[in-house]
């Protein structure tokens, strides 16, 4: 791109400047557009799931939805309410939307494609992605509305919680491959994906990406019977829009960005020589992952928030960390293999590490979710004690304190998980 | 060459916030605008609002936000450690793992005193 | 390239305001900010002695690192203090704590 | 010094860097003086970047942006009262204004070559005056300082430290701002 500027004559300082400029309007605008695409995907996927028939009528199958949609939102007022932070409030949709497109930059789509190759790629990832947060803060703060601030501030508390186990299994794929950059991720994964080393922080990686886009059943965010529509409700017209089009775009890249650190990224056959290969390898495998997401969407219900809270801290943070330190173990106590042959010697040479990996993590998924169960147990027999007790009319039921009130309603709710 | 990488990220984070703004802007233009009274009073719950907004908030949030920051801040040395752990000998593992456990033990102390549940 | 007495002297303005917000505003967590602007200055300087002075050894970037420690730590029990404060005798007004003044 | 893309790249970075940290000084909202301090981290993220310290400019923004100041964020959102505020300065403002200037007067004097010329005394002879002589950076930054983390020569006693410092932090901090606990 910069070649082509150079030959028009452009000084050559100057030349890189507008070939980058143009490269990144091309790369950015391509993904910001793909939520188009996604939404009638995912619009379509959920009915079938739940025996509809989803949108029919614009084009083919539905498939050009979208485009009167973001026709008429045009056309709806953007409301500035009265008393609004008008800073943090019109700042807030922007900074949300940029940090997801600023996620691109980073992302491999092919042996020789990609935004720019960074030595910190994988941290740049986690970086970018902290940004929302303090979108959703400044959303919250100013729309000047009670269930907007309560909103907002539940979702950060989701989101800086589901970041530990994200950093921490994310810093799995890094260890095994010595290198932050996504580039050399991809290239390690050239004999096996790491998803075959490391299945279980694959499935963390995914569980508390999920939460960080506050998917369901991750969706408290937007819970609407609490918090109406959470730190967005104060917002209209396009300024809404931004929102949930950060929201689409942020779940395709988490699939695409899953694709690049567990499943290969642009690995096939013949990637390596044509990279258009390459790029249709990355899109299959992350429209798979994008369908897992939905799967789990259109399937579970929702988290109680202090369920939410006590999932993470109490069972992804203590595994995640445990499965950090068993794998740092095994791989600075094994020896480094010999990978300087042909492909399939590679294959032979790297299999006994992938192997004890493969085999540590899912000692680690299964040691873990037997302990999950026994607590899941226990929590039941002490639930349904107290269900007797209440029935029993052996619990101060009759001195309401509040105590025994909000007891009350965790039987209600409790004994139904 | 570094930095040659990190003007692309530049461009992008000029980019990137205009694609955002080209919108919002267009809306503007396009759509209609006739606030009235009522259309820009706070939404909450269909009834007048009651008292101040910013008001207090539990501090529970409080001490999720200070764990996360303790957690976030040891990401800033386990990543550089899990770079470097490959192409170095065990005792870099004994490093990092008195470091994990040192940490492990606040959050155990977090737990044990109940920080971390929601009520 | 940037020759390295401005990144020392964008350090030393960076430092000033900092010191001006401790010395000068009411609001503890003000105050609070203000440290962690002191402690960026800090930072600046150790990343540009490192890249000027001596880049083979890693030791500056090494320093700031643990200089984000320091300001993590220091964040997390000032604003924990702060909060105290504020649920004891309703301020957060630097003036009005003055119990261990007498 | 010529006008190049660094160079134009360091002034407008500074500019965040200072602007922002003037403005967390002087605003009257103390959340918006929060956000101020953001965009005055992010300006010190983009000094790192020109100085090759890519890892450091992305942990100043997961730690500083993402984690310290949304905590301090918190924290504004915990202690109301602060919004109808109309004097954010103390009565000793103006002392502490002119201490300031004094002291960066001074540090100007001190660092930069024109002080040099009016002190007659070569303070900043030891600084490389030229940004050229600056030697390249060859090796990948982050597997150095994770070396310099866990090797005996390197700094692994300060890394242990670290954690214990962060630990007790965070034992204190829970210890002082949990509601039950007598203070």
């Amino acid at each position: 791109m910069v070649g082509i500027f150079e030959d028009l004559g452009f000084e050559a300082g100057l030349a890189a400047v507008l070939g980058n400029l143009v490269g990144v309007v091309v790369l950015a605008t391509v993904f910001l557009l793909l939520p188009i695409f996604t939404i009638w995907v995912e619009r379509k996927v959920a009915a079938r799931f739940q025996n509809r028939i989803g949108p029919n009528r614009v084009g083919p199958y539905g498939i050009l939805q979208s485009f009167p949609d973001v026709v008429k939102l045009l056309g709806k007022e953007l409301i500035l309410p009265r008393n609004v932070d008008k800073i943090p409030y019109l700042l807030s949709p922007i900074i949300m939307v940029a940090a997801v497109v600023l996620i691109v930059a980073v992302i491999p789509l092919a042996p020789t494609i990609i935004g720019t190759d960074l030595s910190i790629g994988a941290l740049y990832f986690v970086s970018v992605g902290s940004l929302t947060t303090i979108a959703i803060v400044m959303a919250g703060w100013g729309s000047n509305n009670k269930y907007a601030l309560l909103g907002a501030f539940r979702t950060v508390a989701q989101l800086i919680s589901y970041e530990i186990p994200l950093v921490f299994s994310l810093l799995i794929p890094i260890l095994l491959v010595g290198s932050l950059s996504m580039q050399t991720i991809v290239e390690f994964q050239d004999t096996y994906w790491i998803i075959f080393y490391v299945p279980t922080a694959a499935v963390i990686f995914l569980v508390s990406n999920i939460a960080e886009i506050g998917r369901a059943p991750f969706d408290l965010i937007e819970a609407e019977s609490e918090l109406i529509a959470g730190y967005m409700i104060e917002y209209s017209g396009m300024a809404f829009a931004m929102f949930y089009l950060a929201e689409f775009l942020h779940a395709f890249l988490v699939a695409v960005i899953f694709s690049v650190l567990f499943l290969g990224g642009w690995q096939g056959p013949l990637a390596q020589d044509v990279p258009v290969l390459g790029i249709a390898y990355l899109t299959i495998k992350s429209f798979i992952v994008y369908f897992a997401m939905l799967w789990v969407r259109m399937t579970l219900p929702r988290f109680r928030i202090d369920h939410l809270m006590a999932f993470n801290w109490k069972f992804l943070v203590p595994v995640s960390i445990v499965h950090v330190l068993v794998t740092a173990g095994i791989w600075s106590a094994l020896p480094e293999p010999d990978l300087s042959g042909g492909w399939f010697a590679r294959l032979g040479e790297e299999f006994p590490r992938m192997a004890l990996n493969l085999v540590a993590s899912v000692v680690i998924a299964v040691v873990s979710l037997r302990l999950l169960r026994q607590y899941a147990e226990q929590e039941r027999q002490r639930l349904s004690e107290v269900t007797a007790m209440v029935e029993h009319k052996q619990y101060p039921l009759a001195t309401t304190g509040q105590g025994a009130q909000s007891n009350v309603i965790v039987v209600g709710t409790g004994s139904g998980d | 060459m570094e930095l040659g990488q990190w003007a692309f990220v530049a461009a992008f984070f000029v980019v990137a916030p205009l694609l955002p703004i080209a919108p919002i802007v267009l809306n503007r233009l396009l759509a209609p605008s006739r606030p009235s009274e009522t259309k820009l009073d706070v939404y909450e719950c269909g009834v007048e609002t009651v008292g101040d907004t910013w008001g207090q908030i539990k501090v529970q949030y409080y001490l999720y936000a200070i764990i996360f920051l303790v957690f976030d801040v040891e990401m800033v040395f386990l990543f550089p450690w899990a770079v470097a752990l490959g192409s170095l000998d065990f005792s870099a593992y004994l490093a990092g793992l008195v470091f994990v456990f040192l940490l492990v033990e606040g959050l155990v102390y977090a737990w044990r005193k109940g920080a971390l549940e929601w009520n | 390239m940037v020759p390295l007495w401005m990144y020392l002297v964008v350090s030393a303005a960076l430092f000033c305001i900092g010191a001006f917000g401790v010395l000068a505003r009411r609001n503890a967590i003000a105050i609070l900010l203000s440290i962690e602007l002191m402690l960026n200055a800090a930072n600046i300087n150790l990343v540009a002695f490192w890249r000027y002075m001596n880049p083979t050894v890693i030791n500056g970037q090494v320093f700031a690192a643990f200089v984000f420690a320091v300001a993590a730590a220091e964040a997390a029990v000032g604003v924990a203090l702060i909060l105290s404060i504020y649920r004891n005798r309703q301020t957060v007004m630097v003036e009005d704590v003055n119990i261990l003044k007498w | 010094m010529e006008l190049t893309w660094q160079a134009i790249a360091f002034f407008i970075f500074s500019a965040l860097t200072l602007g922002g940290g003037f403005a967390v000084v002087t605003q009257r909202n103390i959340f918006h003086a929060a956000l101020f301090l953001m965009l005055s981290l992010f300006g010190t993220a983009g000094l790192f970047v020109l100085l090759i310290a890519p890892f450091l400019a992305a942990v100043q923004v997961l730690v500083y942006i993402g984690a310290i100041a949304i905590l301090v964020l918190f924290a504004i959102m915990l202690t109301r009262r602060l919004m109808g505020l109309t004097i954010s300065l103390n009565q000793q403002w103006p002392a502490a204004a002119l201490a300031m200037l004094v002291l960066f007067g001074v540090l100007l004097l001190v660092l930069t070559p024109v002080g040099d010329d009016i002190l007659g005394q070569n303070w900043s002879a030891n600084l490389p005056t030229d940004g050229d002589t600056a030697p390249e950076v060859t090796y990948i930054t982050v597997r150095e300082i994770g070396v310099a983390f866990s090797t005996q020569n390197g700094f692994v006693l300060p890394f242990e430290i670290v954690s214990l410092l962060l630990t007790s932090a965070l034992i204190g901090a829970i210890v002082v701002a949990r509601e039950d606990e007598a203070i």
